[in-house]
Formats: structure tokens, sequence, C-alpha cells
């Protein structure tokens, strides 16, 4: 059959052309096909920034949407330039990518697949965005690559930290910079096991969704590989919002350590309500109870307050790592103070890892010398790059998930501000924290252009 | 025609020519103007329009003729999704058995949920439908992850039989298609500046929302649909009528359940993926707050309503700051700032602002929904010529 | 056993939130005949009085502190509150540390205002419109009111602790003789239990015991009968949906503590309370009470990682579950009268 | 033998024997009142009679079938028809579809699903509607909602209604009560109307004595539970037992 699919910013050069003057309409058929979906031919290039601003996790969004601005401001010339200064490859010249003025979309994912599918497929249909980029979890993330991966477009994937991403459900048009519940718990299971001890039992309350189970199987995996032992672990619906009934019979199960594998609200109602139960004072087989959170956030940290002191977790990036752990994290102060000196308080890692991955699209792109989902891929494929925060960091070819150090942290006991909530305890290697690709099953397929 | 009075026969005839020509009504402003980002006419949202007009439609069936408010109508949508993608998965890419098993699927579920719901009327009625959608859906993102991917979704996968198909080498997942032509395919024509998306997939689902509305008008006008419309006047008299109102409340909710499944299942049909969300009471809420919104118990209000809901998530959601200062760049600076400041609380994240305040003024002002609106409309400009044109009851 | 005496508490408890929220939403349906969607708004309104409160009471100076440095690196500008300066920092401390407990004072007021004003501005006008057009309106201003919220606080939940001298847990345990520590409940779920338990007692006596109480009793049996009577019964409606506006603000207020609120969190509640209302009975005041308390002590006891294990998923449907084998063996809920919402 | 037989109906409400020994007949074509002071046990006798009330003992035949714990809509195509005490129509339709669907009970029975014929396809339904409105002289009104007909209008829609399906007991449970004079009257002459044109057995539960006194060929009168006497209407006028029962009744 001929395929009649076109790509939409073809279709407006040619038609810019052919209708100039013209009344008679243009009818394009395949073989005035492009190259590739959504080929940018005039002189702008549009990105789909897909981030939550309504639900819950509007304020993760619209931290997202700040370091996208950011981003093309940086691409496009303008401000101080960013992590492009401390960027490793220095394809990126602030003209633009391939010369055209980055131009952006923004929708509302509204952390719901459905809706976060709705609003990426009118930016590609409508808007002509050759990415989409953004969201903060993960049901909307392998939502959102399945369907770029259907349409021909890449896609950069903002805060998702479940294993299936780039695991069970990875893409070959999607990547991840972002890193995930095996990092999670491979990095966070030595710090336990020093701080609190390898002769610990482990009571796991966990999220009934997909993150939810990965994080809990990491954790699990790693924890009981240092000698601890997990006494229960249960399943809270992800629509709980008083965990009390969950938490109230921790303290008489034997268990001496509560990992709550909880994101974003569900993780400040846990936590809170664990903290009121007295868990944190408490005793249990003769040690001090202890609580974990496995995956952290700022924003989550605000929402607890003063619950998150003293608890450990890990992040993917922190506004403080260059100034604790030296210029290994060159890039962050660079980051931080630009997004600071923009919007007046630091960044978040969902901003930080948005920043990246916008930028290490468009520098892809630049090495590749072309927008086709095709080239992309090649160029980020087994990627080695320095200089965005993270220190020297892979994005690897068989899966599109990158590898770079992890941050265990502990809330802080007295915090100078209301964004000082984290202090970075260790830092484990990336080496650690590399796998075998084939674990988690999937297939990555191949690219997929569209056209 | 076709068994329609005039009357009838003429509003099928306009719902027809809208679907026809909505990739060019729907994109009033030419592509590159300013106002471009309010045109609706690309193919996801068109599908969305008949599609929710499907569920609406159906759901104003249940609701709009016998006045039993269904608090889970989603249920029926997701059950439809899920089985849609099964049928893309297991047999065939080719949508007509998912088209027609999602809607199957889903009157089946319909008899099981309303043989028991339909013991109690009123809002009792409404609180247990809304407590078995609940449940299906929170099952169905959690327990049943197997059969319903979680919270994730269900999606096609490269290695899924699809024993009816050919092998498929490709490397990639092949898109829903009927007998080869793939819903995602579209036809672009672009006359002075406009450009019109005429797209595979949306005229299959106009098509079939065509047809669902015909049937609909004939049910409204049957025997059948005035006996609901009975049960929702005077259910005691309709019973010493020696009418037994159980079957025909359980037929009809079947129906208006298998609106929902034929909608769920033209979802996966236009884009493979089935979230549990769509089961979530927030869904089935929406289906009411369009029914309502367009006019209950008139054949194309819950069209209009649906179609208005799904422009303000998709278009007003999307417009950014930006955007604003591009529109009013032409207004001096402070001017600008100010206007932009103004309106920016409404748009892009504050979308939920607008919908919520036109949920207000729509039915403040205009209590028999949008279709009032037309109706005084018309009676405005036909004042004039005769003021004795008879007001038949809103149909 | 004692897993079970702490899932009853802890039913209780739950209960407790479930029923107060019910109660206003029953108020306002039984008095009048309104099926009101933004009722979780209300709660949600009645939280954020608490954080409101708060920053209130935090409205601060800066003073820089050259010893620290902010993220930027500059010198950190620490927040110093007013109520510091003015009480000196032990007093002010201490009423910020309570500024939950202030907020009822500062809630009441405001709540009625609100719900006086919203009955007078919008519902009134929906009394004699279909429960359909009452739902659409409803959510609608629920969404507006949320947005509202939104657009001032965030979406991001706040911090809003209870004193510190509620922080920590009573030993029911060593109580009733059993091993202590075995049996431990918070401190403030304790305060919110007695605190909703004392409100739904004051809404029944002033009910029972008041003349106003008794036109509204009889209003709600009658609407008719007692406007013949020559009984102004509207602006007693009025102050009703200010009472139940009240009554929803203060459950919000006290619950910050529990989880910090969101703007979404009365949408949290709203199905909820609706199914304790209908499992209740429409319009059955004890009814809702009963219900909440049913339906709290189900959802604590299927949470139990013992039932869990024989029933996966119990715990994410028993609520509905219940609701509809009370629905089908009770038509009209556990106490409703006949009648009522029926069509 | 009568067409509807009541026998030794008895019902008890905890402590109140609200109906003992009831026997009667409704003799085919006749018109038959069942009158009684309040607390008579009317409305109970009713019940029983429409299936909303198993009396505890006797029995309740209607053409030689038991209407016992049937529901209303079996009762109803036994063929018997039930005029309320308020009229009970269909509101929101118009006069017309008021009028069909009776017609449709009849024709296509409890249920049929026919959701895809146009319902002013099916002639014989809209011929036998017609007239049966012109028969009740509301012809002129067949486009009104029949919620804003008068209360007298009503009660003619809703009589022609119950005898637009032909039924074989028209059961009047009060159709005055609480009707001005005026309609009251209006209503009597409908029914003596209906009565001589048409062969039908009509049973009519009735406080106002001269709504009964100007219909029934025959009376029954109800006290305590129980029938006190049956006769027709001359012979109750002057009849002890009954100016008994009534102003002991108002004592």
């Amino acid at each position: 059959m001929s395929k009649t699919t076109l790509t939409r910013r073809g279709v407006l050069k040619s038609g810019a052309v052919a209708g100039a003057g013209v009344a008679l309409p243009t009818i394009f058929t395949a073989s005035s096909a492009a190259a590739y979906m959504n080929e940018p031919t005039g002189s702008s290039v549009t990105l789909g920034f897909n981030v939550p601003q309504t639900g819950p996790y509007a304020d993760e969004g619209a931290d997202e949407l700040r370091a996208y601005m950011l981003a093309v401001e940086h691409l496009n010339g303008e401000g101080d330039g960013g992590m492009m200064n401390t960027f490793s490859s220095k394809a990126l010249t602030g003209n633009g990518i391939l010369g055209k003025k980055v131009e952006y979309v923004t929708g509302d994912t509204q952390t719901k697949p459905d809706a976060a599918r709705a609003s990426a497929r009118s930016m590609i249909e409508k808007d002509g965005a050759i990415m989409i980029t953004g969201g903060s979890s993960s049901g909307v993330a392998v939502a959102v690559q399945a369907l770029c991966q259907e349409a021909g477009v890449v896609f950069m994937a903002g805060l998702t930290h479940s294993n299936d991403t780039t695991g069970k459900d990875k893409k070959a048009n999607g990547f991840r910079h972002f890193f995930n519940s095996y990092m999670t718990g491979a990095a966070l299971a030595p710090i336990l096991a020093n701080e609190y001890g390898k002769d610990r039992k482990a009571y796991h309350l966990t999220a009934d969704y997909n993150w939810g189970y990965t994080t809990e199987e990491a954790v699990r995996t790693s924890t009981e590989a240092m000698g601890w032992e997990t006494v229960a672990a249960v399943k809270t619906p992800l629509a709980t919002t008083d965990f009390s009934s969950f938490i109230a019979p921790v303290l008489n199960s034997g268990a001496d350590v509560l990992v709550l594998n909880h994101y974003g609200g569900n993780m400040v109602n846990s936590l809170t309500s664990a903290v009121q139960f007295g868990l944190r004072a408490a005793e249990a087989n003769g040690k001090q109870f202890q609580v974990v959170v496995p995956l952290y956030s700022r924003l989550m940290a605000q929402g607890a307050g003063k619950n998150v002191a003293g608890i450990y977790g890990t992040t993917n990036w922190h506004w403080s790592l260059e100034n604790v752990a030296g210029s290994r994290y060159v890039g962050t102060n660079a980051f931080v103070q630009s997004f600071g000196a923009k919007y007046g308080f630091p960044p978040s890692q969902a901003a930080h890892t948005t920043y990246c991955q916008t930028l290490l699209y468009a520098d892809a792109c630049q090495r590749a010398g072309t927008f086709n989902p095709c080239g992309v891929q090649e160029a980020l494929a087994d990627f080695e790059f320095d200089g965005l925060g993270n220190g020297p960091t892979l994005y690897r070819g068989s899966d599109h998930q990158c590898f770079k150090d992890a941050l265990v942290v502990r809330g802080k006991e007295n915090p100078d501000s209301q964004f000082d909530l984290l202090e970075t305890v260790d830092i484990t290697p990336r080496e650690a924290l590399t796998y075998d690709p084939a674990i988690f099953g999937g297939e990555l397929g191949t690219c997929n252009p569209g056209a | 025609m076709l068994g329609l009075s005039k009357k009838d026969t003429s509003l099928l005839i306009a719902v027809a020519v809208l679907v026809a020509l909505a990739p060019v009504l729907l994109n009033p402003f030419p592509e590159n103007s300013a106002l471009a980002q309010f045109n609706a006419g690309y193919p996801d949202l068109m599908q969305r329009f008949v599609i929710f007009g499907i569920f609406a439609i159906g759901f104003n069936i249940l609701f709009g003729l016998t006045g039993y408010l269904s608090f889970g109508h989603a249920a029926f949508l997701g059950a439809g999704s899920y089985a849609g993608v099964w049928m893309l998965k297991l047999l065939t890419i080719n949508v007509i058995p998912a088209i027609l098993i999602s809607t199957v699927v889903a009157g089946l579920f319909a008899i099981l949920i309303g043989y028991i719901s339909l013991r109690r009327s009123g809002i009792y009625f409404s609180i247990l439908t809304l407590a078995f959608a609940q449940m299906s859906f929170a099952l169905a993102a959690s327990v049943l992850t197997p059969i319903t991917g979680g919270e994730t979704g269900l999606q096609t996968a490269l290695n899924d039989p699809r024993i009816l198909d050919g092998v498929n080498d490709s490397g990639n997942i092949p898109a829903p298609n009927l007998f080869g032509l793939e819903m995602g395919d579209s036809l672009q024509v672009n006359v002075a500046g406009w450009l019109w998306t005429f797209n595979a997939g949306y005229y299959v689902a106009g098509i079939i929302m065509l047809i669902a509305f015909y049937v609909a008008i004939r049910i409204f006008r049957s025997p059948f649909g005035i006996m609901l419309r009975a049960i929702k006047s005077n259910q005691q008299r309709l019973n010493y009528t020696g009418l037994n109102t159980r079957p025909y409340m359980l037929a009809c909710f079947v129906i208006s359940g298998m609106y929902a499944g034929l909608a769920g299942g033209l979802m996966v049909a236009m884009d493979p993926l089935a979230g549990a969300e769509r089961m979530q009471w927030t869904a089935s809420g929406e289906v009411v707050l369009m029914t309502i919104l367009g006019g209950v118990g008139t054949l194309i209000g819950p069209v209009l309503g649906a179609g208005l809901i799904k422009y303000f998530e998709n278009i007003f959601s999307k417009i950014n700051s930006n955007l604003l200062h591009k529109w009013f760049s032409f207004l001096p600076d402070g001017l600008e700032d100010f206007v932009v400041t103004i309106i920016y609380p409404f748009i892009g994240k504050g979308w939920h602002l607008t919908l919520g305040l036109m949920f207000m003024g729509v039915i403040i002002f205009l209590p028999g929904g949008l279709v009032e609106l037309g109706q005084r409309i018309s009676r405005s400009f036909s004042k004039n010529k005769n003021d004795a044109a008879e007001q038949k009851p809103a149909e | 056993m004692d897993q079970i005496i702490l899932q009853i508490l802890n039913g209780l408890d739950k209960g407790s939130a479930y029923a107060l929220i019910a109660l206003g939403l029953t108020l306002i349906f039984g008095t009048l005949g309104v099926v009101n969607f933004a009722h979780g708004a209300l709660f949600m309104l009645g939280a954020f009085c608490a954080v409101t409160l708060s920053r209130i009471l935090t409205i601060s100076h800066t003073v820089i502190d050259e010893t620290k440095k902010d993220f930027l690196g500059n010198p950190l500008k620490v927040e110093v509150p007013y109520v510091n300066d003015w009480f000196g920092e032990a007093t002010g401390q201490a009423i910020i540390d309570w500024s939950v407990p202030l907020s009822i004072l500062f809630a009441i007021p405001v709540m009625i205002a609100i719900g006086v004003i919203m009955e007078r501005g919008l519902i009134k006008h929906f009394y004699k419109r279909p429960h359909a057009d009452q739902i659409l309106v409803t959510f609608g201003l629920a969404i507006v009111l949320q947005e509202i919220v939104k657009y001032y606080y965030g979406a991001n939940q706040i911090p809003t602790p209870a004193p510190e001298a509620f922080i920590g847990s009573f030993d029911f345990g060593a109580l009733i003789g059993m091993d202590p520590g075995s049996i431990i409940y918070p401190y403030w779920r304790i305060v919110y239990f007695c605190f909703a338990m004392v409100l739904i007692g004051a809404v029944f006596a002033f009910l029972q015991f008041t003349t106003f109480g008794m036109v509204v009793r009889a209003g709600m049996a009658d609407r008719e009968t007692v406007g013949l009577l020559g009984i102004n019964i509207d602006r007693r409606f009025t102050v009703m949906f200010g009472i139940a506006a009240a009554v929803a603000g203060l459950a919000g207020v006290m619950y910050t503590p529990i989880n910090p609120p969101n703007y979404h969190m009365g949408m949290d509640f709203l199905v909820i309370s609706f199914v304790v209302v209908v499992v209740g009975g429409m319009g059955s005041l004890p009814g809702a009470i009963l219900a909440g308390l049913v339906l709290g002590i189900l959802e604590s006891f299927a949470s139990m990682r013992q039932v869990i294990e024989v029933l996966p998923g119990i715990n994410q449907v028993v609520i509905y579950l219940a609701a509809i084998i009370i629905l089908l063996t009770r038509p009209r809920g556990l106490m409703g009268r006949k009648g009522v919402m029926e069509d | 033998m009568g067409i509807l037989d009541i026998k030794d109906v008895g019902k008890r409400f905890g402590g109140l024997q609200a109906l003992s020994d009831v026997t009667l007949n409704v003799e085919e074509n006749t018109c038959h009142a069942i009158i009684g002071p309040n607390g008579a046990g009317k409305s109970t006798l009713l019940n029983c009679l429409i299936g909303k009330l198993i009396p505890d003992t006797g029995s309740v035949m209607f053409d030689g079938q038991s209407v016992l714990g049937r529901t209303p809509y079996e009762i109803n195509q036994l063929g018997i028809s039930r005029v309320f005490q308020t009229p009970e129509i269909f509101g929101d339709l118009t006069v017309f579809e008021n009028m069909m669907i009776p017609i449709f009970a009849k024709r296509d029975g409890a249920f049929a699903l026919d959701a895809i014929s146009d319902f002013m396809s099916h002639k014989d339904v809209v011929e036998q509607a017609e007239n049966e409105l012109e028969e009740m002289n509301m012809a002129d009104k067949r486009h009104m909602h029949a919620a804003s007909l008068s209360r007298g209008d009503k009660r003619r829609l809703e009589i022609g209604m119950c005898l637009s399906q032909q039924p074989r007991l028209l059961l009047l449970d009060e159709p005055t009560a609480g009707m001005a004079r005026a309609d009251t009257n209006n209503t009597i002459d409908l029914l003596k109307e209906i009565k001589e044109e048409r062969d039908i057995t009509i049973a009519i539960i009735e406080h106002d004595m001269h709504v009964v006194f100007s219909l029934a060929d025959r009376i029954t009168v109800l006290a305590q539970g129980t029938p006190l006497v049956e006769d027709v209407p001359e012979k109750i006028k002057g009849h002890p037992k009954v100016k008994e029962a009534y102003l002991g009744e108002s004592a």
C-alpha cells in the first residue's frame, strides 16, 4: 500500500512554495514525503515539553518546565549558557540545533498515561514536535515512550525511576538520563548495612503499582545480599492517603527497619504517619528503629517537613553536589547559578534531569547532523560524556539508560532554608551500579523515523 | 429517510456533514497565524471528539432517557479498551475484531453490573455503579496487573502472537489498521496557508460514530425509547400498566455499556494503549459532565459537551506564557505584560480553572446546557417570522 | 489480640474522619436537598485555613547571617518571624507551634462566612433544579476553589505539624495491662478522634435541644409545612449551610497534622464521603456517623497483612464491597428513610 | 362465582387485626364498591388485591387465578387495570405518548425489545390511541405535556389509559379523593358513561358515599377489617349497621 503519512513541517515548506500566490489546493502523497517524521524544514525546530501541570505532581512539572525553558535559552545562545559551558561535548554553539532556532510547545500529562499520550500526540500531529520529553511518573514515561516509538519521534524521559522504562518496556526511540530502582538498591544497601548493621529485619510498604514493585524488589534483593532479612512486604493502594492502618502493625511485627517504597504524596503521607506513630523514637530487637525512603526528591522532602530529618534515601542529583563532593561533578554549580539567578531558588533533580536530556538531545542531533531519530540513536548509543553535574556518564546503547554515580542522601536535622533539606552522605560510583541489560528482558526494537 | 422523521433526518445529515468536514471546520485559522493554536483539526483530537461523542451518546441513552445516573460508566470504557488491546495482541492488528469484541465484552460486563445495581434506584444506584467501577479500577491498577498491565497500561508488544497476521520482522510493532489502511495515515491538503489533515482513523471512528448516532436516534424514537422515558417519568404507573421495568432497564444499561465499550475499542484502535485510570471515578464523572454540559436527554447535546470538554483539555492546557506574549506582542510592553498576567492563570496549568468556571457558567445561565444555547439563538432568529413555532420537548 | 485492638483503634480514628466529613454533607443534603460536590473543597479550604494562619504567624523579616551561605553562595538570609520580636523567641515559637489548634478559632468564622456566601450566592438558586445540575455546578465550584488554592499555595503538600506536646504516642497496652508498647497510638490521632466526637455531639445537641435545631429538623422532615407556619426556613437553611461548611472546615483544620494538606485533598475524600453518606442512608445523621465508623474499621482490618495475604487486593476494594453488600441487603442504607433521593 | 373472588382473607400487623374473614365476590360487568370509614381496612384490602401485601389467610382469585404474590405488572397482564388516588400518569411525556404506552403493553406483553422501529409506525397502536383520545374528548390535547393538564384532565387521561387496555377489571382507588366538587361530578359522569357504554367490571374503593351511591351496583361495607353488609345501594343507604359504623367513626 502507499503510505500517505506525511511529516508536518515538510508539508509546510513545500506548501509555502507551492501555495505562493496559488489558490489551487496542493495535495501531498507518499512520493513527496519527508525523510522522517516532522522533519524541520524551516528556520526553527520544535520540541515538546510534556509535564504534569495539574494534579499532585504539578509543582514537579513546573520545575521541569523551568529547566526546559532555561535549556532552550541556552541552546539559542541566550543567558549564561549554563551547563553548555561545562559539557564535555562541544558540538553545541549556542546557535540553536543544527542552526535552527529551538522553539517549544508545552502540554499537561495530568500524570495519566491517557492524557499524556493525547498531549504528546497533539504535539506531534499539530505542532510538528520532533522530540517529546518530560513527565514525572514511570507509567506516563512508558506510555509516551511507546507512542513516540510508533509515531517516529524521539522520547527523552523526564523523571522516571522504574526499571521498566529502560528494562522490559524499553524502546529504540526512548532514552533515560535518570537513574532507576536497581541503582537505588545497589547504592543504598551498602550504606544502610554500614550505618544500621547487617543484622536488620526490614518491613516494606510498597505502593501497589509498577514502580513500587521494581523498587521493592531492588531494595530487597540488595539489602538481603547484605544480610538483612525481610519480615514482610505489604502493598498499599496508590490512592491511599491515610497510611495509619499500614503503619500501626509495623512496630510489633518483629521488624526494626521500615522501608517506604513510596513516591510523591504517598511518601509524604506514609512518612508523616510513621513519624506520628513514634517509629523514629522506638526501639525494636534492642536496636533503634529506622525508616528508609529509597527514592527522595526535594519537593517531597519539603512536603514532609521535619519528618525527613535523619532518614536515608537516594537521589539522582542534588544542587549542593559539586560543593560537597568536588569538581568531579562539575556542571552542578554552573546549572544552579544559571537556574537560581533566573528563578530565585535552586533546581530540583527533576529540573536537572530534564535540562540534561534537552542538552543531550540537542548535542546528539548536532553531532549526527540530522534530527532523524535513527541518527540521534546512533549518536547517543554508548555516548560517554561529562560535565553535566553527575560526573562521567555513559548512555548505554543496549538499553538507552544512563550510567553515572548515584547519591545516597539523608534528611538534614537542622536545615538552613526550605531548599536545604537533604545532605549527601555517600556517592556510589557508577561501576557499582552497572548491570547486565538482559536481566530485565524487553526488546529495544529498531529505531523508527516515522515517515 | 432511513426510517427517520424529517427533523431527525436533517439532524443526522447535519451531523454527518460536520463529521465529514471537521478537518476543515476545526482548522479555521491559517497554519502560520498567531491563532493557529486554537485549531483543533488534528487527528488525535478529532478522534477524541467522535470517540467521546460515542461514549456520551451511550451514557445519555441511560441517563437522558431513564434518569438513572450511573457514576461508574467508565468501567465499561475500560473493559472495552482492555478487550480491544488483547484482540490486537492475540488475534490481529486489524481493528475490526478489536472493536467488535470490546463492544461485546463491555456488554457482558454491563449485564453483570447492571443486574446487581439495578436492584436499586436513585442515588443508591449511582453509588452501586460507582462502587463497581472503583473496584474495577483498583483491581486493574494493582492485583490484575498481569491482565491489565497495571498502572502503566496494557500495550501491544513486538513479540505478541497476533495469530491471524503474518510474521512481523520490521523491528517495529505494527500499527492498528483496517485491512492495510493504517489508522495513523493521513492525507494533507494545503490551501493558501490553511492546512487540512484528513486522517484515516478519524474517518473510521467518525463513520462508526454516525452509525452510533443513527442507532441512538432510532432508540429514542422507538417504543423501547418511550418506555425508557416512561420509566424516568413514572415507574409506578409503568408497572401498573403491565410493563416489567427490570428488563427494560437492564437492556438500556447494557446498550449504554456497549456504547462505552465501543468507544473504548475505538480508543485503542486509534492508539493501542489501555490504562487503568480510564476506569477511575473521574473518568465516569467526565462523561456525566459532558452530558449535562451538552444537554441531558437531547440527541446532539452529549456530543457537543464531549467536544467542548476535550477541546479545553487539549487546547487550553497547551497555551503557555510564551504563546501569550506572542499574541499580545502588538501591545505596548507594559500593557502586554499586564494582559498576559491577567490571562495566564486561566491557561496552561490553569486550564482546570477555566473548565470549572465554564461548568458553572453554563449551568447557571443555560440550564438546558449547550443545546439550550442553540435553541435560544435559533429562537431569537426566528422570532420575527413566527413566534408560534411549537416547542417540542427537548429531544 | 493486640493487633486487633490496634486495628479497631485505627478504624475508629479513620472512621471518625469519614464521619465528620459525611456529617456536613448529610446536613446539607438533609436540610437543603442539595448534592454538594464542593464539600470536599470545603474540607480542603479548612485545611488551608490552618496553613494560612501558620503563614500569617510566621510573617518574617530577614536577617543576613554572614556565617552561612545560600545555594548561590551568597550570605544566607535568615527569616525571623515578627512574633519572635514581639513576644520574645520562646513565646513566639510556642505560638507558631500551636498554630494548628489556634486555627480552629480562625477557621470557624472564615468557614461560616464562606458557607453563607456560597449558599446565598450560588446554591440557593439551585434548590429547585435537578440533582444533575447541582452536581455540575458544585463540581465546577470545587474545581475553581481548588485552582485558586493551587494558584496561591502550589500543588505540593505543605507540612503543618501538630504542637510539640502532641508528638509521640500513647501507650494503651500499658493502660489495659498488656505489654507496654504493644498497643501504641499517636496523641494527635487520639485528639482528632475526640475532637470529631465532640463536634459530632455538638451538632447533634444543637439540632436536638435548641429551638433553631428543632425547626431545622422539622424542615428536614417536611419543608412546606414549616414554611406554612410562617417560619423563615430559608434563613435557617443558610445558617445550616454555614454550620456544615464550618464542620467540614474544622475537620480539615484538624486533619492537617495527620497528612500535610495540598489543594487536591478534598477530591480524595469526596468519593469516600459520598459512599459513607449513602451507605448510612441519605439524609440520616446517625446513619452517616455509623457508616463512617463501620467503613473505617473495615478498611483498617482489610489493610492487615494477614488479611491481604489471604485475599489479595481486598484492601483496595473493601469499602466498595461493603457498600454494595449493605445497599443490596438494606435498600436505603443503614438508617435511611423511605423516599429520599430515590428518583 | 364472580370474576374477582376474595375468600376468607385475613391480615395481621403485630397486635392489630387489620382484616379478618373478608369474603366478597365481584360479578362480571357490574360495579362493585367497597366502602367503609377510615381504618376499616380498605387500603389493606386493596394492597392484597394488587400484590403489595400477602394476606395471612385466605385467597384472592381473579378469573380462576390467584393474584397473591404477583408483581403489579403481572396483575395488570391478567387484566386488572388500576386507577390511583392521585392520578398517576407520565408527566414528562405528551398525552398521546401516555395513551400509547398501555396499548403497547397490551399488545406486546410485559417486555418487548423493539428499539429500532419508530413508535409512530405502529399504525394499529396509533389508531387505537387516537380512538381512545377521541372517546375521552382529549384529542385536542394530544401534543400537550401530560404534567401540564388540569387535575380533572389528568384523571380523565389516567382512566383512558386504563380503558385502552380493555381490562377485565378496572380497579379504582378513591378516584375523587381531594377533588373539587365540580371535578368529582365530572369524574362520576365519566365513570357512568364508561359503565354504560362498555362491558366492563369495576371495583371501586371509596370513602365518599356520594360517589358510591351514584355508581355502584353492589356495595360492600367494611368496618374494623371485616365486611359488615353487602347489598344494592338502595338497601345500604338506610341500613342501621352502616349508620352505626359511620357515626361511630365520627363519635
